[in-house]
């Protein structure tokens, strides 16, 4: 019987525990109770990705209404690698979190922190397996609120700025994604994603869609941080306290890129013919922008949370731009890069939580000697890195090697990529090495040598996402397929 | 006849938000927001949209302005000289503006039956309401059943914002009783007077909108904004440190909580009972009855929820100020 | 009948409107706060009463006529007393040393 | 899919013995002398395990390991053919010597962190030997990327200013050329023939024609930027820095032997050697490597510093290989083949000179070793081997793989190949034979600063083998160049 509830669990099951976590009396309880919620969603992911892969697209109505009526829960191989990359990541930071948390966040207000953590938690899996675009809207507004309640949080007096901001470029985006699905209802009637695609063919008037499909992909490029509208998101992970990071990193700014892929393949795709020419030309050119600025910017930044923000911006360049390919190749690459990225990215923020946590801060000056204080944590920050730059045996090769491939087919213009490709990622080696350089061959700051290895509850799940990292880097044949599943979903709604 | 009244409402609607921008004192701002959103109720209502109406005229109007206020008690009057340097955001907001006129040129015309809203999902409602949930206010029985999904998040929206709010300004403190800053309007002999005797009308009207939702405007919002504003009247006459007493920050929280949880747990008993997730007719024997029962549960718990956070953001603001 | 009913409920209508366009028009020109409050409170209360009878004239003894009626008197009780509360905090105020701007323009 | 047959086994093994010896040091650190006998008798393991290979490689036989599958058949697979051997055993058997070396040379000057030294070592070797053994591009990109990282903490070894800015070349070239260059050209073939198996007689035909093929060649040459072909060379002498252990095991054991040896792999069974030999476009690469050969030989003229001549001298003598297979002829091949033992039997010989002098007499410019000879026979005899051989003079190693790269020349009258082999061989004498000239008939101009004479007897010992060994290169090169021949017996 539970089994076919379980596209819904994810969702209901954070939302039920949340207020009850917003109660506890003590911060353990609340983060004992939160774990456990993320690791039973982790559990029903892994389960979902066993049925979808073996049974394709899953439709669950809610409600019992039947699906344009009612609201509909769509699960398929490209929700379930969201849903993966989100409770993994939400899993992974709620279990190594426990001593930065205690450390940065005053115990009084831990429950509610936590209780914030979980209906982001949900509402992140609402948005990765909702069928319905005002739904998806309505968990956009749950996550976004929960995550500037998460990023207020943070440790030091900066983090209300930064929270602010993200606020502000957060609320716009969200407003501008409601104002396009808003035209998509008055133009077709409908709000529910399938239903949405089939009406649109025969809509009379073309401008409003193209209007929609106009705001729909604006708003969700502010929520994504792509290249132009990204100024929130480095200061906003920085500044958040380390647990945070790690989570939002893995997922935020993904979320809004699998609404945006699902809108302008599924949706817009098949409604009018240049629609994937315009889409590719303005994603394909702010994607290499992306890359290019923000891998440059991170290599002059001396505050590493925040030279991993810029990174995450060169790499956000990196999906955008295998799907903007518009081609199997492209899409899957892009799909698997999210995957990949998530990883790395959640275990380098990972990373930096124990340097944060013992060296009392995460500039490159504080970084000094940490080589040899905290060698376990640095070790798998090197190694993160590498994975980071796409080097072989690790899940970011894999990604780059599936991009490129997709690059070449494009004849001259793969060239160009190729080389923005490459670029950008001798760039990550760049600034991955800075921080190598001065952990390893600079001596400590004086008095710093108090400094013993993180905590092993951050250690090992740090080391669990590094060998997670060369595991996908030697076998990668899970993500590789549910994203060419992916990709067949996506593109063959874009006919 | 009725354009009369909306080309008035939305020039005067215009004429407001240019106001509030060009304002630089702070309490001005918040006063005309309050006005900007009672006409924005006056036009829903000509858009005979009744429910959104009174939903506006409630939170909008009533409740987001006191919250205003409340910030602006405890931060500056006046807007201090922001640099004033918009070029590049006006520039934006003006080439938004022309991209959505451009746009209108092909919207259906207002209310017009042909359109596509009107031909797809809206009949299939109309129709079915009364066979299948046998409710006169169809608005509530597509905000509670057909898409009670969406309204579940909504009530979590809510509840995210109150955690929001505690966790920024943390629960006040209620200083004891010898010492409790008197700082209600009771030595005011005739407001006193009039507020004791409104407050009971205005939570029973409150109620009325609560439970008469299923049959005209009203649910579970509106009901627990119009508590709310009838309780913050309460606080303000009787003083901050009387009301905190009587309703303490916490267990309003706890009630808060427990709305969500009503609403999410009658979801959750949906599924354990065999039925999907927020699928009512399973709640009883008889489908219909079972709607019923899952519609007034869920507007219960969304009603208690709203009132709750209502209070709880509002004695957030006000308790913060004694600290 | 009806056209007696029809004749008084229009007067009131237009009185009723006639008296808030003489509050605004006091309420910009009146020159300090107490004054304007005088104006805005006739607006108030005395105009929307007329309206408001009027308007339940025009429904006579229906559903609409009682609830018109129940605004009515919701409204008979807060518009006094809302001119009396603004009055009231601007004396004390005053009092208190507050810069309320009473005799600007 | 795992073909696991005896020899397989024994692949698996090579592979395994220098990760487990690099784990034994790790453990044995508080140990000294229990670290380095583990790390001399894993040494001595690995070779046994490969040299036993060696027979039934002459007989013909190839086993081979296929582990898993990274991508669409492109499995993560080893198999032993020739030239892989020939490179296997001679990294294999220099690193027995190198590591008694390192003992003495660690102990002479009281370096520290020698364990984190050995265990680098040992890692390194692992991926010299994934590097020899890889059955396809991608296995070998894996080893060869393994490579670059983990001699990257032994070039940055004492952890001071210089070392930081000499391990920021020697890192960022590798990499730059590796990610930027030899990637692509690997995706690139897989795109183009779907499959990166090394093949004898290349995959790349049919597939590729006209000006591509010249690019493709110049993607692989310049991505294996390990082979310090010229303007990719400067992090050659950059890495001078490092101790001596290190440089030896950067120029004769490990690092640029991969990188030649890549390139002649690729050309041999990636592009094969008809194909390119037929394709006009893949003309430029003997001109670059002959430019290379001699303006290397130029440079290593002017300098004064021992180890830095060594290194241009190691830069002219690689481009040496790339020469000997860009001839395209099957002797040259051979020749080619011959050269990476022949270069890396008497270029460790000199290496090893130079720490022994360095470690006896702290001495490193040329111009302060006069009359050092007489202080230290046995060290200044085996340099004047090594010098002997690299200019190619009969008993020594490099004479014979001269002898096949000249035999190659003339098979398709290569002039300019002729002329730069011979040229390069005066330039040879010209900077070597000096060095002799001073240390063997000059009186000591510069005194010591202590009385010394030979160094410790590890690296008399490690000095001494290494020299004979390029002597008995010479005397038994017949089972190594029946070895090589079968490379090229397709195409005789």
């Amino acid at each position: 019987m539970l089994a076919a509830q379980y596209p819904v669990l994810p969702v209901i099951v954070p939302l039920l525990s949340a207020p009850i976590a917003a109660l506890m009396p003590n911060r353990s309880l609340a983060w004992i109770m939160a774990s456990l919620v993320s690791a039973l969603v982790f559990a029903t992911a892994v389960a979902l990705t066993v049925i979808v892969s073996a049974q394709g697209m899953i439709s669950y109505e809610v409600g019992g209404w039947p699906a344009p009526y009612g609201i509909e829960v769509r699960v398929d191989s490209f929700s379930v690698v969201m849903l993966l990359v989100i409770s993994g990541a939400s899993t992974l930071a709620l279990i190594s979190g426990k001593a930065s948390i205690d450390a940065q966040i005053p115990s009084d207000r831990q429950p509610l922190f936590f209780a914030a953590w979980l209906l982001a938690l949900a509402a992140y899996s609402g948005i990765a397996v909702a069928g319905d675009a005002f739904n998806i809207f309505v968990f956009m507004e749950i996550s976004s609120l929960a995550g500037y309640v998460l990023i207020a949080n943070g440790p030091d007096r900066r983090a209300l700025p930064a929270t602010f901001k993200y606020l502000v470029m957060g609320t716009i985006g969200a407003s501008f994604y409601l104002i396009g699905v808003g035209l998509a209802y008055m133009m077709t009637g409908t709000l529910n994603i399938a239903d949405l695609h089939a009406r649109l063919g025969d809509v009379p008037y073309l401008r409003p869609i193209l209007l929609s499909a106009a705001f729909v992909t604006i708003g969700l490029a502010v929520k994504a941080a792509v290249f132009p509208l990204h100024v929130w998101m480095p200061n906003a992970y920085a500044r958040a306290p380390s647990a945070v990071a790690v989570f939002l990193s893995a997922c935020s700014t993904k979320a809004a890129v699998y609404v945006m892929l699902r809108f302008d393949f599924m949706i817009f795709g098949g409604a009018f013919a240049h629609h994937d020419v315009q889409f590719s030309t303005v994603l394909m050119s702010l994607a290499l922008l992306g890359m290019l600025i923000g891998s440059a910017v991170a290599i002059y930044e001396r505050d590493v949370k925040r030279m991993l923000g810029y990174s995450s911006v060169g790499q956000i360049g990196y999906i955008l731009l295998g799907a903007s390919m518009i081609s199997l190749g492209g899409v899957s690459a892009g799909v698997i890069h999210m995957f990949n990225h998530a990883m790395i990215k959640g275990g380098l923020f990972l990373a930096m939580g124990a340097l944060v946590l013992r060296l009392g801060g995460g500039t490159l000056d504080d970084l000094k000697g940490a080589g040899r204080t905290m060698p376990w944590t640095m070790g798998a920050f090197v190694l993160l890195g590498l994975s980071l730059i796409g080097m072989p045996l690790t899940a970011g090769f894999i990604s780059k090697w599936y991009l490129v491939q997709a690059a070449l087919d494009l004849g001259t213009l793969g060239i160009v990529l190729i080389a923005a490709i490459l670029i950008s990622s001798l760039m990550a080696v760049v600034y991955i090495w800075r921080v190598v350089e001065v952990a390893y061959f600079q001596s400590p700051q004086a008095g710093a040598s108090k400094h013993q290895e993180a905590p092993l509850m951050m250690l090992v799940p740090l080391w669990a996402v590094v060998l997670a990292n060369v595991y996908f880097g030697l076998d990668p044949s899970i993500p590789v397929d549910l994203a060419t599943n992916a990709a067949n979903i996506l593109l063959e709604h874009a006919k | 006849m009725i354009i009369v009244f909306s080309l008035f409402l939305l020039t005067m609607m215009v004429v407001v938000a240019l106001a509030v921008v060009e304002t630089r004192n702070l309490f001005a701002a918040a006063m005309l927001t309050g006005i900007f959103s009672f006409l924005m109720a006056a036009n829903f209502f000509v858009l005979d949209a009744a429910d959104v109406a009174l939903t506006e005229a409630a939170v909008g109007a009533g409740v987001a302005t006191v919250f205003f206020l409340g910030a602006i008690a405890l931060s500056s009057e006046h807007e201090h000289s922001a640099s004033r340097k918009f070029g590049l955001a006006l520039l934006a907001v003006a080439s938004t503006a022309v991209v959505i006129l451009l746009g209108t040129m092909e919207f259906p015309i207002l209310g017009d039956g042909s359109a596509p809203v009107h031909q797809h999902v809206a009949p299939w409602y109309l129709e079915k309401t009364p066979e299948l949930i046998h409710v006169p206010n169809v608005v509530t029985a597509v905000l509670a059943s057909f898409r009670g999904y969406d309204t579940l998040g909504e009530v979590f929206v809510v509840l995210t914002a109150a955690i929001g709010v505690l966790s920024l300004l943390g629960f006040p403190r209620n200083n004891s009783e010898e010492n409790a800053v008197n700082d209600g309007l009771s030595h005011q002999k005739i407001l006193h007077i009039v507020g004791k005797l409104l407050i009971p009308l205005i939570i029973l009207f409150g109620l009325y909108v609560q439970f008469h939702g299923d049959f005209g405007p009203g649910g579970g919002f509106q009901a627990g904004t119009i508590i709310a504003a009838a309780l913050i009247l309460y606080a303000l006459l009787s003083g901050g440190d009387r009301a905190r007493r009587q309703m303490p920050p916490r267990l309003l929280f706890g009630m808060a909580c427990l709305g969500a949880f009503i609403y999410a747990g009658v979801g959750g008993t949906t599924l354990l009972l065999g039925g999907n997730l927020l699928d009512y007719s399973v709640l009883s024997h008889d489908p219909v009855h079972g709607q019923h029962l899952g519609i007034m549960l869920i507007e219960f718990g969304v009603g208690l929820a709203v009132a709750s956070v209502m209070l709880t953001i509002y004695h957030a603001f006000a308790g913060h100020e004694h600290r | 009948m009806e056209q007696v009913i029809d004749i008084i409920s229009w007067i009131c209508l237009l009185g009723g409107a006639l008296v808030v366009l003489i509050g605004g028009i006091g309420l910009v020109r009146f020159p300090d706060l107490f004054t304007r409050i005088h104006a805005a409170s006739l607006a108030d209360s005395g105009g929307a009463i007329l309206v408001i009878v009027g308007c339940m004239l025009q429904a006579g003894l229906t559903l609409a006529g009682v609830k018109l009626a129940a605004i009515l008197l919701f409204l008979l009780f807060t518009s006094p007393t809302a001119g009396y509360a603004l009055a009231h905090s601007a004396i004390t105020a005053k009092d208190d040393g507050l810069d309320v701007d009473i005799e600007s323009d | 899919m795992t073909g696991f047959d005896s020899h397989g086994m024994l692949l698996g093994m090579i592979l395994l013995i220098p990760l487990l010896g690099a784990v034994l040091v790790g453990m044995a650190s508080r140990w000294p002398n229990l670290r380095e006998t583990g790390s001399v008798l894993a040494a001595l393991a690995l070779t046994f395990a490969v040299w036993s290979l060696l027979p039934g490689a002459l007989a013909g036989e190839r086993p081979e390991l296929v582990l898993f599958e990274i991508l669409p058949n492109v499995p993560f697979a080893f198999k032993a053919e020739p030239l892989g051997l020939l490179f296997a055993a001679l990294a294999s058997l220099l690193w027995v010597v190198s590591t008694i070396y390192s003992m003495g040379y660690m102990r002479g000057n009281n370096e520290a962190h020698q364990t984190r030294f050995f265990m680098l070592f040992a890692v390194a070797l692992f991926a010299a030997m994934g590097v020899a053994f890889s059955a396809n591009l991608l296995t070998l990109f894996i080893f060869y990327e393994v490579l670059t990282v983990s001699t990257y903490p032994l070039v940055t070894h004492k952890g001071d200013e210089a070392s930081m800015r000499a391990g920021r070349v020697y890192f960022g070239i590798l990499i730059g050329a590796s990610i930027g260059l030899f990637l692509p050209a690997i995706i690139w073939t897989y795109a183009l023939t779907g499959t990166l198996d090394f093949v004898p007689g290349g995959i790349l035909e049919g597939h590729l024609a006209g000006p591509a093929v010249g690019l493709m060649l110049g993607l692989y040459v310049y991505g294996a930027a390990k082979a310090a072909v010229m303007p990719l060379h400067r992090w050659l002498p950059a890495a001078m820095v490092a101790p001596t252990p290190v440089s030896a095991l950067l120029h004769a054991v490990a690092v640029v032997k991969a990188g030649v040896f890549t390139i002649v792999k690729i050309i041999i069974y990636v592009f094969g050697v008809d194909f390119l030999f037929a394709t006009p476009s893949s003309g430029w690469l003997v001109p670059v490597a002959a430019f290379t050969v001699i303006m290397a030989s130029l440079i290593a003229l002017r300098q004064t510093n021992l180890k830095r001549l060594l290194a241009y001298s190691t830069i002219s003598q690689l481009s040496y290989i790339v020469l000997a297979t860009a001839i395209l002829a099957p002797l040259s091949q051979v020749g080619a083949a011959l050269h990476i033992a022949a270069h890396g039997f008497g270029k460790i010989t000199l290496f090893f000179a130079a720490g022994s002098i360095y470690t006896a007499s702290k001495k490193t410019d040329i111009t302060q070793m006069n009359g050092i000879g007489l202080r230290m026979p046995l060290t200044m005899g085996a340099f004047a081997i090594g010098a002997l051989s690299m200019i190619g003079v009969p008993p020594m190693a490099g004479f014979v793989s001269k002898w096949y790269m000249l035999g190659g020349a003339l098979q398709t009258e290569n002039y300019l190949a002729i002329g730069t082999i011979i040229l390069s061989t005066v330039l040879n004498a010209a900077y070597f034979l000096p060095i002799l000239y001073r240390a063997f008939f000059l009186t000591e101009n510069v005194a010591p600063p202590r009385e010394h004479g030979e160094a410790n007897w590890p690296i008399r010992l490690a000095l001494g083998t290494t020299a004979l060994l390029t002597i008995a290169f010479f005397v038994f090169n017949g089972p190594v160049v029946d070895l090589e021949m079968q490379l090229v017996e397709t195409l005789l």
